[in-house]
């Protein structure tokens, strides 16, 4: 069984042994935060994109690495629970695709177990993206609303509205969702339950087909940034490394105020501290999130600091992007999800960076 | 728009032109709806067409321009040789709360007033995105016969797509699907901007014209409710804000007050705090975030606008404020040569919160500061 | 439970300990150097009785109390946190209490502001002669601190 | 460009995880300059299984951990035919370096390792070895030489030079090795000290960079290896280039602020390359084709 429709109210009993995770409101956030909770009673349908990405499922902001008392470790056991995502957009399961390649022990001779335990025990039903927003730019990096990658369910609402449809009343109100099952563990989790799903009408294939065309040419509409940057990996390799010392960067970063809210509620960025904390002899070692935006990132015990100002951390966070991520992983480093753009205090936005360069990107391109 | 984009176009062109300045800081128009963002023109780029033009002044132009002067401005207290390049000159479009916080970081030396152009603008107030974000919300619901709004990014309960504001000061927004809401703009003003004691810059170089909004109370009216709340109530809300803090530190970076080279948060000699989201680590670093504040802070709310994951702290941040200028009459404002609190003393300062064994009362209890609660505490514990 | 009140213990722990049992609450005292360091030596060399919860640590000046060394000892779990130092106008370094005097008064109410309770961090003036005041200073703190049990609000929890 | 890490398929760490130390004991501290803020640990593997896991060529590094503390990267200075133990020498700077420099032998900390790329042991099969050292980033060639000078290694390579200055005598490190070193007829070792000590002094006197264009060893089928401080590779290279080395033919290793070691946690990158996997060794040429940013 690769194609079944379920019932939205059956969603809840998917959830296996272990955790499960949806789109949901954080209690007490008047403004609207929602992030992937474990409540399954309120799944959220309606929603641009979480506010805090997938990426916190499998690689939590402070991860307990081992436990010490004075000279003698113990270290914490890995993670077993299994974990069923539901409700991630398809651009946040591109980016745990991504997230795997780093993770993984091919990516530069070491696996990261933590991270891998949890992907491996782990089931994620992507949620085909209807209502693209005006930030969203996800066709530009490769990916798309409907876009496949990193998920082992790609599910589609079926009778959602239109985007752009001039009643927005209608968006999410149909109560049945299309699953197409992606991989083994896809299809697995659709014969462990067999008697919640019904087989897929080939009018409700179709209808899922049109919807996702048309959120695909609704994000081509609403952000053509003059380049396709998922297209042109060559042409990124070779035009990229070149533009390190483009005299734009220091005004394409003037107004960056070096926080790190781009970074931590980035689908991608991974980077990550070690530190022990403990009281007296006895306590933790713990990794947590990281930014590149940070000074101390990069400052050496000696004071010396290879990324002294903001033009160069900001630079790194795009060139790692858009130019050591094509070199060592064959991929952008980015899903155009557009957190970082609403997130950022000051507005300072990747689509101007992207399209600042687009040229440079594409010259070769063109050309040929 | 506001009609005074224009005015201060001209101020910054005048300013160019006479080689007063080496760079300005104004607000550009953003990329996002409900947003203008900060815009830096340098002396080079000014005589290209269309540089100057890009500058707006309209009722987002929310941050706290005062945050990006520093950089330019560096103190350094261990050069030994004088600096070989004068400082910049720079332009800056300054709100009242601006001009506030260059105000105290001028009183700190880590801005140079010498080399700045403070091009004042009376301030009519900013408006609240997250407010109008709120009210759409409401709006759409109510309108649309039993359907939901579009919602926007990031968790947004609503997608604006685009604005107008008119002069006679109503704000008009888009939503995906069409529908155009509208409110007076006083209706979706920042609190801080409602509650402003200071609306008007003194001491500018240049003061564009128009009349600023009229001074508001202080709001301390918030803070004596909360104060009356229970230790309990008053602990759970503190506790519930911060468990979404993500330690991104877009509250510090965003202050322009918050100057030092290196946070008490990145020591790491003496490491007072994790790098982690343990709550005790991210309490420990608002608390002392806020305290430092003391006597700096103009309540321009840029903490609470930065923070991605809309953390409300602004009763803390007002309470510090409150508890300044009750304590110690100081409310930092204009005036250059107002001594900052916590540098000098007064020998009438109060002892009140001093526990003397010698009197019975005892505990702890400093009842100008914790209000009923403090005793109701004290009591409970008989 | 223990003569003293543990390192490290979770929140929940703490709860099931009975306020003003048989618990002893571990209280960090700064004291400046000039005069309540000597107000307890004093205190000890006449000996007075105080309760034994207190960890001294010696300071220069009260104004060398920074509002995060009290912050620290509460996350590291101490259950109460006394500042002391010489009486207003006495100070060896003529004027450093009074500037921690402004500094002090915003820490104990911003600290009550967030609901922290006000027994668990107090301030006081102590002289070197005081022996006496210091030995009652520190029983009433110790009672205060008991009678609002053992912190949990801002303590680490750590392994 | 050398034999990389996942070849050797290393596991790192305890137990398969590699961010989870090896128990180690230290077994003894030496003070190495008069400074004393340089010394020499030397620890030994509390579990055979993994003093075997542990197999490292000089070159590479390891994150030394004291709990509590944290951990930190240094390059390993003993050389794998000093089977028993490793060296480390860690120069007081940060908060790890000094919890270390305050230990006492028998205190039993961690190693993660062995991480990094190598020397380039097998190109430099069959050449003359040109070492240029300054300071106490002498560390890894102290690896290299120990392991080049072993009998079953020293027919290998052709002729060794080494040159190694310092400020002055009291910081020369290894004083021990040096003094075998001199008398040897496998190494023709030069030491150096930037100005007169006013003692008595046999060496040379000058900077690195100076002496070496007088000491002038031949770039004919020689590669040379090169660590110090960034001023005296700086002046360094050019030397080496006049004196006809190719820019492949410089062998020079980075350091950078790491954390996890193993390519993850994103903070040592020089453009696409990670220090912690990619190097800590490099060709000049390769460098030259990054970002100067290290």
């Amino acid at each position: 069984m690769d194609r079944a429709t379920i019932r939205k109210e059956d969603i809840p009993k998917l959830k296996g042994e272990g955790k499960f995770f949806a789109p949901g409101r954080k209690a007490g956030d008047a403004t609207a935060f929602v992030e992937l909770v474990e409540e399954p009673a309120e799944i959220l349908y309606e929603y641009g994109n979480v506010r805090v990405p997938l990426k916190q499922v499998f690689f939590p902001q402070t991860e307990v690495l081992c436990e010490y008392d004075f000279d003698e470790i113990t270290e914490v056991p890995l993670p077993t629970e299994s974990i069923v995502v539901f409700g991630a957009r398809p651009c946040d399961t591109r980016a745990l695709a991504q997230l795997d390649a780093v993770f993984s022990p091919e990516y530069k001779g070491h696996p990261d177990p933590y991270y891998l335990r949890r992907r491996e025990n782990s089931v994620v039903i992507a949620l085909a993206c209807s209502l693209p927003c005006g930030s969203c730019f996800c066709t530009v990096t490769g990916g798309g609303p409907a876009d496949r990658e990193g998920a082992d369910i790609l599910a589609h609402e079926l009778g959602a509205a239109e985007p752009g449809a001039a009643k927005p009343g209608a968006a999410g109100s149909g109560d049945t969702l299309l699953f197409e099952a992606l991989t083994d563990k896809g299809r697995a989790l659709l014969e462990a339950h067999g008697e919640l799903f019904a087989e897929a009408q080939a009018g409700q294939i179709e209808t899922a087909q049109k919807a996702a065309a048309a959120a695909e040419a609704k994000v081509r509409e609403l952000n053509d940034l003059g380049v396709d940057l998922g297209a042109e990996l060559d042409a990124l390799k070779r035009n990229m490394d070149p533009l390190f010392e483009d005299s734009r960067w220091s005004g394409l970063t003037d107004s960056c105020i070096g926080c790190g809210a781009c970074t931590y509620l980035c689908p991608t960025c991974y980077c990550f501290d070690i530190a022990d904390e403990s009281r007296l002899y006895k306590g933790r070692r713990i990794r947590t999130w990281d930014s590149c935006q940070f000074p101390l990132f990069t400052r050496h015990a000696s004071g010396h600091n290879p990324r002294t100002n903001k033009k160069e951390r900001l630079r790194q966070r795009f060139m790692h992007k858009f130019s050591y991520a094509v070199e060592n992983n064959e991929d952008v480093l980015c899903v155009g999800c557009g957190r970082c753009i609403t997130a950022c205090p000051v507005n300072l936005d990747i689509r101007d960076v992207i399209r600042a360069f687009a040229k440079g990107i594409q010259s070769e391109h063109v050309s040929q | 728009m506001d009609s005074r984009t224009e005015e201060i176009r001209q101020a910054a062109r005048k300013l160019f032109a006479e080689d007063k300045i080496d760079l300005f800081i104004g607000f550009e128009a953003g990329t996002l709806p409900l947003r203008s963002r900060p815009c830096f023109i340098s002396a080079r780029e000014a005589g290209e067409d269309g540089a100057v033009e890009r500058l707006v002044w309209d009722s987002f132009c929310a941050n706290n321009l005062a945050a990006y002067l520093q950089k330019y401005h560096e103190n350094e207290p261990n050069r030994r040789k004088p600096r070989e390049k004068p400082y910049p000159r720079i332009g800056i479009a300054a709100k009242a709360c601006d001009l506030r916080s260059i105000v105290a970081l001028t009183k700190e030396r880590q801005v140079q007033r010498d080399s700045l152009v403070v091009v004042g603008i009376p301030c009519r107030g900013m408006i609240d995105r997250r407010k109008v974000e709120a009210a759409a919300a409401a709006g759409a619901a109510a309108d649309s016969a039993g359907g939901s709004a579009h919602p926007g990014p990031g968790g947004a309960p609503v997608e604006i797509l685009a604005h107008r504001e008119s002069e006679d000061g109503v704000l008009e927004v888009t939503l995906r699907g069409g529908q155009t809401l509208s409110w007076p703009r006083e209706e979706v003003l920042q609190a801080c901007c409602l509650e402003c004691r200071l609306p008007a810059p003194e001491g500018a170089d240049v003061v564009v014209s128009g009349e600023a909004r009229k001074p508001g109370d202080g709001g301390y009216a918030r803070i004596q409710e909360f104060e009356a709340k229970s230790l309990e109530e008053r602990w759970e809300y503190f506790r519930g804000e911060l468990a979404r803090c993500i330690r991104c530190n877009a509250c510090r970076q965003a202050c322009p007050t918050c100057w030092c080279k290196e946070c008490f948060a990145e020591q790491t000699d003496l490491k007072w705090i994790g790098v982690g989201t343990e709550p005790s680590d991210t309490m420990f670093f608002q608390i002392i975030r806020i305290f430092h504040q003391a006597g700096r802070c103009v309540e321009c709310d840029a903490c609470y606008r930065a923070c991605p994951m809309g953390i409300d702290l602004r009763l803390y941040t007002k309470k510090i404020v409150k508890d300044v200028e009750e304590a110690f009459g100081y409310l930092p404002g204009f005036d250059p040569e107002a001594a900052p609190p916590l540098t000098t003393f007064s020998e009438k300062d109060t002892d009140s919160f001093i526990t003397d064994p010698d009197k019975p009362a005892g505990a702890g209890g400093d009842g100008a500061g914790a209000g009923p609660a403090g005793h109701e505490t004290h009591a409970k514990g008989h | 439970m223990s003569q003293s009140a543990p390192q490290h213990i979770h929140a929940e722990e703490l709860a099931t300990v009975e306020p003003g049992g048989d618990w002893h609450p571990k209280i960090v005292a700064f004291l400046c150097n000039w005069c309540s360091y000597a107000g307890a030596d004093l205190a000890g060399v006449s000996r007075l009785q105080y309760g034994p919860n207190v960890r001294i640590i010696r300071v220069p000046c009260s104004a060398r109390v920074n509002p995060q060394f009290i912050m620290k000892a509460l996350q590291n779990g101490a259950d109460g946190v006394l500042v002391s130092g010489c009486h207003p106008g006495d100070c060896h370094y003529i004027s450093g209490n009074l500037v921690a005097r402004r500094k002090f008064t915003l820490t104990k109410r911003f600290l009550e502001f967030f609901g922290i309770e006000p027994e668990r961090v107090q301030f006081s003036w102590v002289s070197a002669s005081e022996g006496g005041r210091f030995s009652e200073l520190m029983n009433r703190v110790i009672a205060d601190v008991k009678r609002v049990g053992p912190a949990r609000r801002l303590v680490k929890n750590l392994p | 460009m050398n034999t990389s890490v996942s070849e050797r398929n290393a596991t790192a760490g305890r137990a398969g995880n590699p961010y989870i130390p090896y128990p180690v004991t230290i077994a003894e501290i030496t003070v190495e300059n008069e400074a004393r803020d340089l010394k020499t640990f030397k620890l030994v593997f509390e579990n055979e299984e993994d003093r075997s896991a542990f197999a490292y060529l000089p070159g590479q590094f390891a994150e030394v951990s004291v709990l509590g503390t944290g951990e930190s990267p240094f390059g390993i200075a003993s050389s794998p035919t000093e089977e028993d133990y490793l060296l480390f020498t860690v120069k007081l700077t940060g908060t790890v370096t000094a919890e270390l420099h305050a230990s006492e032998p028998g205190r039993r900390i961690g190693v993660r390792g062995p991480l990094g790329n190598t020397f380039p042991w097998d190109r430099l099969e069959g050449k003359d070895i040109v070492i240029v050292s300054g300071g106490f980033a002498f560390t890894t060639l102290r690896s290299a030489i120990t392991y080049m000078l072993a009998p079953e290694n020293r027919k290998k390579y052709g002729n060794i030079f080494a040159l190694y200055g310092a400020r002055s005598p009291g910081e020369l490190m290894y004083k021990k090795e040096l003094a075998a070193w001199k008398d040897s007829q496998d190494i023709q070792l030069h030491l150096a000290v930037d100005r007169d000590p006013g003692e008595p002094w046999d060496g040379k006197v000058g900077l690195v960079p100076n002496v070496l264009r007088e000491l002038a060893p031949k770039a004919a089928n020689a590669i040379a290896m090169v660590c110090g401080p960034p001023i005296m590779i700086r002046f360094t290279i050019p030397v080496l280039q006049e004196l006809g080395f190719a820019k492949e033919d410089i062998i020079l290793s980075l350091e950078n602020r790491m954390k996890c070691g193993i390519g993850k946690c994103g903070r040592c990158n020089v453009g696409a390359k990670y220090v912690c996997v990619d190097g800590p060794v490099f060709s000049f040429a390769e460098l030259e084709k990054l970002p100067p940013e290290y």
